[in-house]
């Protein structure tokens, strides 16, 4: 199995731990993850707001590079990426326009793309392609009794919703559940706003939707929340003493990447999935896994 | 061919068709065209001046032939046929030329109008001097009458034609009529007891002679045409004998198995195996359910039933009986769904205690109900907040796009029991807009308003349990955008009603396949005409009325039961009915009993002769699809009204132009 | 010259099948000399064109025209016999649908001289040479006739008065119409109708088919080599495509009663405008499948579509060729 | 009127469905362009291919035929047939050298205005970029062809 792989900015930055542990769960599975060469910005958040068309091409461009560099589907792990790449390749069939303008900006650069490559979630990679049953049986130290709070955040599976339902995605709960977790299927803000960018904009909102979540969790007595954006995953763990502070609540909740998590149930060693990155102290979740 | 003299007669229909078509040019244009004997226009040809003015050719002029050009044949054609009939001229020797539907009002530019206009007439011109005098084929007609559906549309149009002396058939589903106002306590606004109104009526048709009930039976299949259906009827097994058994309810306090959900209680309350849905249900009888009963299931039982039933009317080895019946008509009453509100997950309908659909709701404030009449959260506590959510499911593009016309004002009368029986509880209302047409609706609205209630101009964004603050824990907050003070809200509060619309039902496109017409886009079955035909479909013969056609509240369905009735008495009335004469015949002296049509024709209406070795077209039995003259090789069946060089013509005629 | 009727037979794009026809008729032919002189037919007497020119104009009293117009030269001559005939008679598939020859309006005179002249695999023609039209000689130009992209029938070429189709003709049939003919010259009798066809029955070629027809759903095509089909039972019921519902009645249903699908060479009964489309109609009606997306893939299996409902017939259809 | 071609389209609508239909978009006054000329059957399974040829034949540029929806038919299953024959006939048509743009089976319910107004739009501009059919007229080759008749049948008898 072989996936070309698309990091993302934050892969290289806050969310270093999500590509380091990526790469490590992968090879543990036997798939093989071939960087894209001379990747650039997706296009997210901001350009899309702004621009339209101009992030569409910024996206397209990748999506170029990766049907010039190999036939397999492109792996994306930022939920953001995932959102903008797929969302481009949907815009690209739907409207001859965005098409036509987005091919003329790729010529200019010397590229072509027809709006085919498809784009992959890592998560759709591992439920779909390497399967439940596969990784299940691979599981070195099973998850039992770690209450797990799935948290998808928003660009998960909206508004595409290709391989998950949109308004009720549950892949990552049998995911975890095929590790031997306590999922916490019911998680009611496992679709809620982390206030993304709004966190350098509008703090207030932000740490006020991120209370919610984290309360949430609290109440369903999570010992740990996965997450599957680099965004998500800085605002609901880097910002807990923000929210301490607003609500006076002493939320101390690990906040760990999916593949992290996922990387300790198949035996990987904490270092090379990066747990030390992590604010919030893992140890409680490390030392709850049973051996 | 004889020379034909047509008339061409051009229809203004006030600036209808000529605000964009040039009649004067087409007029005269038609006065050119072979066999055109005479051409004109008038302002309005389905008036009776306009009719005269075929009549009166027909007389002066001996036209032979005439084409009206005019609205769409669906409209207006019976009216200009029958006035060539009254001028002394075959109707069949008359077409319409649609140039209103299907020309002035789609046409943007008057030129190109005109130029279709003539294309449109050209073909009808040139069909006319093929086109044979007809005449309609009369059947006699059964005077019975199906009504499908024993709610109260059902109920009503069954009373009303029992009490025009003829016999009706009233098939029901369920083990009881009544449908879903048996399940209602009160009925906007005027706040009348459902059960009040409703049972008189059902013991009505329960008692009327004229009124044969087929309880807990449905129907399988539909034969025949106008005047003339076999119906086939499948009688589900009680297991009790439906005329020994007293309605006592005994078998019911004997049964073990007391925790099957009860249907009528939408889920809120148990029955036991035996039951009766409810007390006031018509016929009053036991049904045994076969999918819990445990004799029923291969399981051991001792059958208590069986002892406790004086009677002895319990029966297990009762089986699924198939009747056929002969009615003349059928009025399909098989009314709606509620819209299940699951798929709407944020509402977390059937995730969270105490978020109901408005049918649980009415069950609970229904003093028959599961709590007695006592409005009440799971928990035995009577609600201090509630919150109604209109519009769910409705008037959204993921699911409904339509307003199901009766939520607004159910969910007014839901607040006005709530503030009736606890006067302290807040009632919130978050709506769209408040829709309130009928008659006495916009001042229950007004005086809803005089009852405290707090109205909350926004759709509610989420149903959640995780409370922020201590007057939020342990409650449901419904997250809504006040729209009028620009805010968002959270309402704490205990229970959550969602007002979900009306939906069609789940099976409604088999059975609207089995009746023989279609549904509109929203899945309602199709009526005829929107305005003018609201409760026939294209099936003559056969009638629809309340909910199953579209969402509406009582009065309008009671009114259109009366209304299919008495489409139903006009048919049955008579001794006879025309149907249309545009049927298949086989010339047996070209048939050379090849024995493709046989088997194609969707009616069985052809079969084939083995004495004469030539296939033969069942007058009574064709409906007239014509499948068999386009399937047959040696061009034998041919259909009358559209033989084939009738069709040819006309394509001629349109590209002629 | 004699006192006798004056006959003439002429084949144009043909395979010469009509005339053994003719022949097919055996001691009638006695009656034919008894009758008439003959007075042109290139394939039994050694008459030139300009010998017709000649005569007077409806000096012929009968000509029996088969094979199509395929070329400038059948052309000439249709109008030339058209002008010297009182009855001029459309004879076989051929003059009266333009028959197989009408296959070629599938496609131009250019592809299928390219077709044979060098595409063909058996063909040895490295320097490309192509039949040529004109050709000077020391004598002077030699001309060959010019050759059509379309196929025409003979009354798309001129006036006809009756037609007697097939391929060839049945030889009873061909003696009935001698018949109907010689009495009506004698004043014996009447000229059938102008524009009728003669020497056929009014019912399809099922109706002489003998084999035992039935409801017909059939879920593929079979064609002959690949089974032994039942004798008595009808073949299209077996999957065969047979013509006979789309086939006039004349023949005696000779093919399907010694076991081969008909092929429609007597063209469409009475009241069927284009043979090929009503067939066509037919078997797609009587596939039996669950749904039109099964339908559609037992009919896709039928390879030549207008080739198996024009065989006979595409010149004479209402789309007469392809468009090119 | 620009000077763009503008094609002759002949459109077979069954009466149950798609002519109501076509009706519906009219009482909704939708617009749609007026290249499509309805002819009426009672239902889409009446529809012989020969009506098609025909109208091929007498200069139609494009033919619609429209029907019930599947399961839908007034008559049960005449829809059924109409999308059986159709593959096979539009597979002759094409060996005929007809571009499969010019011949199109839909299904417009009686409450489908909206959707026959947007086949008969997209319909006809799908034809137009066609350009003209013309297969009534004689083709270019067939003019070059000298004497090349395009009649169907010639009538008149030469003097006897």
């Amino acid at each position: 199995m072989r996936y070309l792989y698309y990091p993302g900015c934050s892969a290289e930055s806050t969310g270093m731990a999500y590509d380091i542990s990526t790469r490590a769960l992968m090879e543990k599975l036997g798939v093989e993850l071939v960087e894209l060469d001379d990747w650039n910005c997706c296009g997210a958040t901001s350009y899309f707001s702004v621009r339209e068309l101009d992030s569409f091409a910024i996206a397209a461009r990748n999506l170029a590079i990766a049907q010039q560099q190999g036939d397999e589907d492109l792996c994306v792990i930022c939920n953001a990426c995932y959102t903008t790449l797929a969302k481009t390749n949907r815009y690209m069939a739907d409207s001859p326009h965005v098409r036509e303008q987005v091919q003329g900006a790729l010529k200019a650069v010397g590229r072509r793309y027809d709006g085919t490559k498809p784009v992959r979630h890592i998560m759709d990679v591992l439920v779909n392609d390497v399967g439940l049953e596969a990784i299940s049986e691979k599981v070195a130290r099973r998850l039992t009794g770690i209450k797990v709070a799935p948290y998808y955040g928003c660009q998960y599976s909206r508004p595409i919703g290709s391989f998950d339902d949109t308004e009720d995605p549950q892949t990552m709960d049998r995911f975890f559940e095929a590790l031997g977790a306590d999922v916490l299927t019911d998680f009611p803000a496992k679709l809620k706003c982390c206030g993304g960018m709004m966190m350098l904009t509008n703090a207030t909102g932000a740490v006020r939707l991120c209370h919610e979540i984290l309360k949430s969790a609290e109440d369903l007595g999570a010992d740990v929340i996965v997450a599957a954006c680099p965004l998500c995953e800085m605002n609901l763990e880097g910002y807990q003493p923000n929210v301490n502070k607003a609500y006076g609540t002493h939320f101390h909740i690990p906040v760990m990447y999916f593949t992290q998590l996922a990387g300790l149930a198949l035996g990987i060693d904490p270092k090379q999935l990066a747990i030390d990155k992590q604010v919030v102290s893992c140890a409680p979740v490390l030392a709850a896994i049973p051996a | 061919m004889a020379q034909e003299k047509i008339g061409v007669y051009v229809c203004h229909c006030g600036t209808n068709i000529a605000g964009k078509v040039d009649v004067e040019e087409v007029t005269r244009w038609a006065a050119e065209q072979p066999n055109v004997a005479v051409a004109r226009n008038y302002k309005y040809m389905c008036s009776d001046p306009g009719q005269d003015l075929i009549k009166q050719d027909i007389k002066e002029h001996g036209i032979t032939r005439a084409v009206v050009a005019a609205c769409s044949p669906t409209m207006h054609e019976p009216t200009f046929r029958k006035a060539a009939a009254d001028g002394g001229l075959n109707p069949y020797l008359l077409q319409m030329a649609n140039i209103r539907e299907h020309c002035s009002w789609v046409t943007v530019d008057g030129e190109a109008a005109t130029a279709k206009a003539k294309r449109i007439l050209g073909a009808q011109i040139h069909r006319l001097p093929l086109n044979e005098p007809l005449d309609p084929i009369e059947v006699p007609v059964n005077p019975n009458v199906m009504v499908v559906g024993g709610g109260i549309a059902g109920i009503e149009a069954a009373l009303k034609l029992a009490q025009a002396g003829k016999k009706v058939y009233l098939v029901e589903r369920d083990p009881s009529i009544g449908g879903h106002m048996a399940m209602f306590d009160k009925t906007f606004p005027t706040l009348d007891c459902a059960a009040c109104i409703l049972t008189p009526k059902m013991s009505a048709a329960g008692k009327e002679p004229h009124i044969e009930m087929l309880a807990y039976s449905e129907v399988t299949e539909v034969e025949g045409y106008v005047g003339n259906f076999k119906v086939k009827v499948r009688k589900k097994a009680r297991y009790v004998d439906i005329d020994t058994c007293t309605g006592c309810g005994l078998c019911t306090e004997a049964c073990v198995v007391r925790k099957v959900p009860n249907e009528f209680d939408r889920g809120l309350s148990k029955r036991a195996a035996a039951y009766i849905p409810f007390p006031q249900a018509v016929p009053l009888r036991a049904t045994i359910d076969p999918t819990r009963c445990l004799t029923l299931t291969g399981k051991k039982c001792k059958q208590p039933c069986l002892t406790a039933c004086g009677p002895g009317a319990i029966d297990f080895d009762q089986k699924d009986e198939e009747i056929e019946v002969e009615v003349g008509a059928i009025i399909v009453a098989t009314g709606f769904e509620l819209w299940d509100p699951t798929p709407e997950k944020r509402y977390s309908y059937g995730k969270l205690d105490n978020v109901l659909s408005s049918l649980e709701f009415e069950r609970i404030s229904n003093a028959s109900g599961p709590t007695g009449g006592h409005i009440l959260c799971k928990n035995g506590e009577p609600p201090k907040a509630v919150a109604i959510l209109h519009c769910v499911g409705s008037r959204d593009e993921n699911y409904q796009e339509f307003c199901s016309r009766v939520c607004c004002m159910y969910s007014l009368k839901f607040a006005h029991l709530i503030k009736e029986h606890l006067p302290e509880c807040e009632v919130y209302e978050c709506y769209i807009d408040m829709r309130t047409y009928g008659k006495g609706y916009e001042e229950f609205y007004k005086r809803l308003m005089n009852e405290d209630v707090h109205f909350i101009r926004g759709r509610a964004a989420e149903v959640t349990d995780v409370g922020l603050s201590p007057t939020e824990e342990g409650r449901l907050v419904v997250k809504v955008e006040d729209t009028l003070l620009g805010i968002t809200r959270r309402l704490p509060v205990d229970m959550v009603i969602l007002s979900s619309g009306l939906a069609p039902r789940s099976d409604a496109k088999e059975t609207a396949q089995t009746f023989g017409f279609g549904c509109s886009a929203n899945g309602f079955y199709l009526e005829r005409h929107p305005k003018l035909e609201p409760v026939s479909t294209v099936t003559d013969g056969i009638f629809i009325a309340g909910c199953c056609q579209y969402p509406k509240d009582i009065p309008d369905t009671v009114a259109q039961a009366g209304a299919a009735a008495a489409g139903a008495l006009a048919l049955v009335d008579n001794p006879t009915v025309n149907v249309e004469p545009t049927i298949s015949y086989i010339d047996p002296e070209k048939c050379s009993g090849c024995h493709i049509c046989v088997g194609l024709c969707p009616h069985a209406a052809i079969q084939y002769n083995e004495e004469k070795g030539v296939a033969e077209v069942i007058t009574a039995a064709c409906k007239g699809c014509g499948v068999c003259v386009a399937a047959c090789a040696s061009g034998v069946p041919q259909q009358r009204g559209y033989l084939d060089e009738q069709i040819f013509a006309e394509i001629e005629g349109a590209l002629a132009v | 010259m004699t006192d006798k009727f004056k006959f003439a037979m002429y084949w144009a794009g043909s395979c010469g099948g009509c005339e053994i026809a003719v022949l097919e008729t055996k001691d009638k032919i006695l009656e034919l000399d008894a009758n008439y002189d003959v007075v042109f037919w290139p394939v039994a007497a050694d008459f030139k064109y300009k010998d017709v020119r000649a005569y007077d104009d409806g000096f012929i009293d009968v000509c029996l025209f088969n094979g199509c117009i395929r070329n400038s030269e059948n052309e000439e001559i249709a109008h030339l016999l058209r002008q010297k005939s009182k009855v001029l008679v459309a004879f076989g598939a051929c003059a009266t649908m333009g028959g197989i020859p009408g296959l070629i309006n599938e496609t131009t005179a250019a592809e299928l001289k390219e077709l044979v002249y060098t595409k063909n695999p058996s063909i040895d023609n490295p320097e490309g040479i192509y039949p040529q039209e004109k050709l000077e000689v020391p004598e002077g130009e030699l001309e060959l006739p010019h050759l059509y992209d379309t196929v025409r029938t003979l009354d798309q070429t001129v006036a006809v008065d009756y037609y007697v189709p097939g391929c060839p003709p049945e030889a009873h049939q061909i003696a009935a119409v001698l018949d109907v003919v010689t009495a009506a010259l004698k004043g014996e009798g009447e000229l059938p109708p102008k524009g009728a066809v003669v020497g056929v029955a009014p019912k399809t070629c099922c109706d002489e088919c003998k084999r035992v027809k039935e409801e017909k759903k059939i879920s593929g095509f079979r064609r002959m080599w690949e089974f032994f089909p039942d004798p008595e039972k009808c073949l299209l019921e077996q999957g065969v495509v047979c013509m006979g519902p789309a086939t006039r009645a004349g023949c005696g249903a000779r093919c399907t009663n010694v076991g081969m699908p008909c092929r429609g060479c007597y063209g469409p009964p009475e009241g069927v405008v284009d043979q090929g489309a009503k067939m066509l109609s037919t078997l797609a009606s009587i596939v039996d499948a669950p749904t039109p997306e099964e339908i559609a893939e037992i009919t896709a299996t039928l390879p030549d579509p207008v080739g198996t409902f024009y065989r006979f017939g595409l010149a004479s259809s209402l789309l007469r060729r392809a468009k090119v | 009127m620009s000077d763009q071609f503008e094609p002759r389209l002949i459109g077979f609508l069954c009466r149950w469905c798609s002519y109501n239909g076509a009706d519906l978009a009219g009482t909704s006054r939708m617009k749609y362009p007026p290249n499509l000329v309805p002819i009426k059957t009672n239902c889409s399974g009446r529809v012989d291919p020969t009506h098609i040829f025909k109208a091929f034949a007498e200069g139609a540029d494009g033919v619609l035929i429209a029907g019930c929806h599947p399961g839908d038919c007034h008559y049960i299953n005449g829809n059924y047939r109409t999308a059986g024959r159709f593959p096979l006939m539009k597979k002759m048509l094409e060996q005929l050298g007809l571009e499969p743009g010019r011949i199109r089976l839909e299904w417009v319910s009686a409450a489908e205005g909206d959707k026959f107004a947007r086949v008969v739009t997209e319909f006809t501009e799908e034809v137009r970029a066609l350009g003209p059919l013309g297969w009534n007229t004689r083709t270019p080759e067939e003019q070059a062809d000298a004497g090349q008749a395009s009649s169907d049948r010639v009538e008149e008898a030469v003097p006897a």
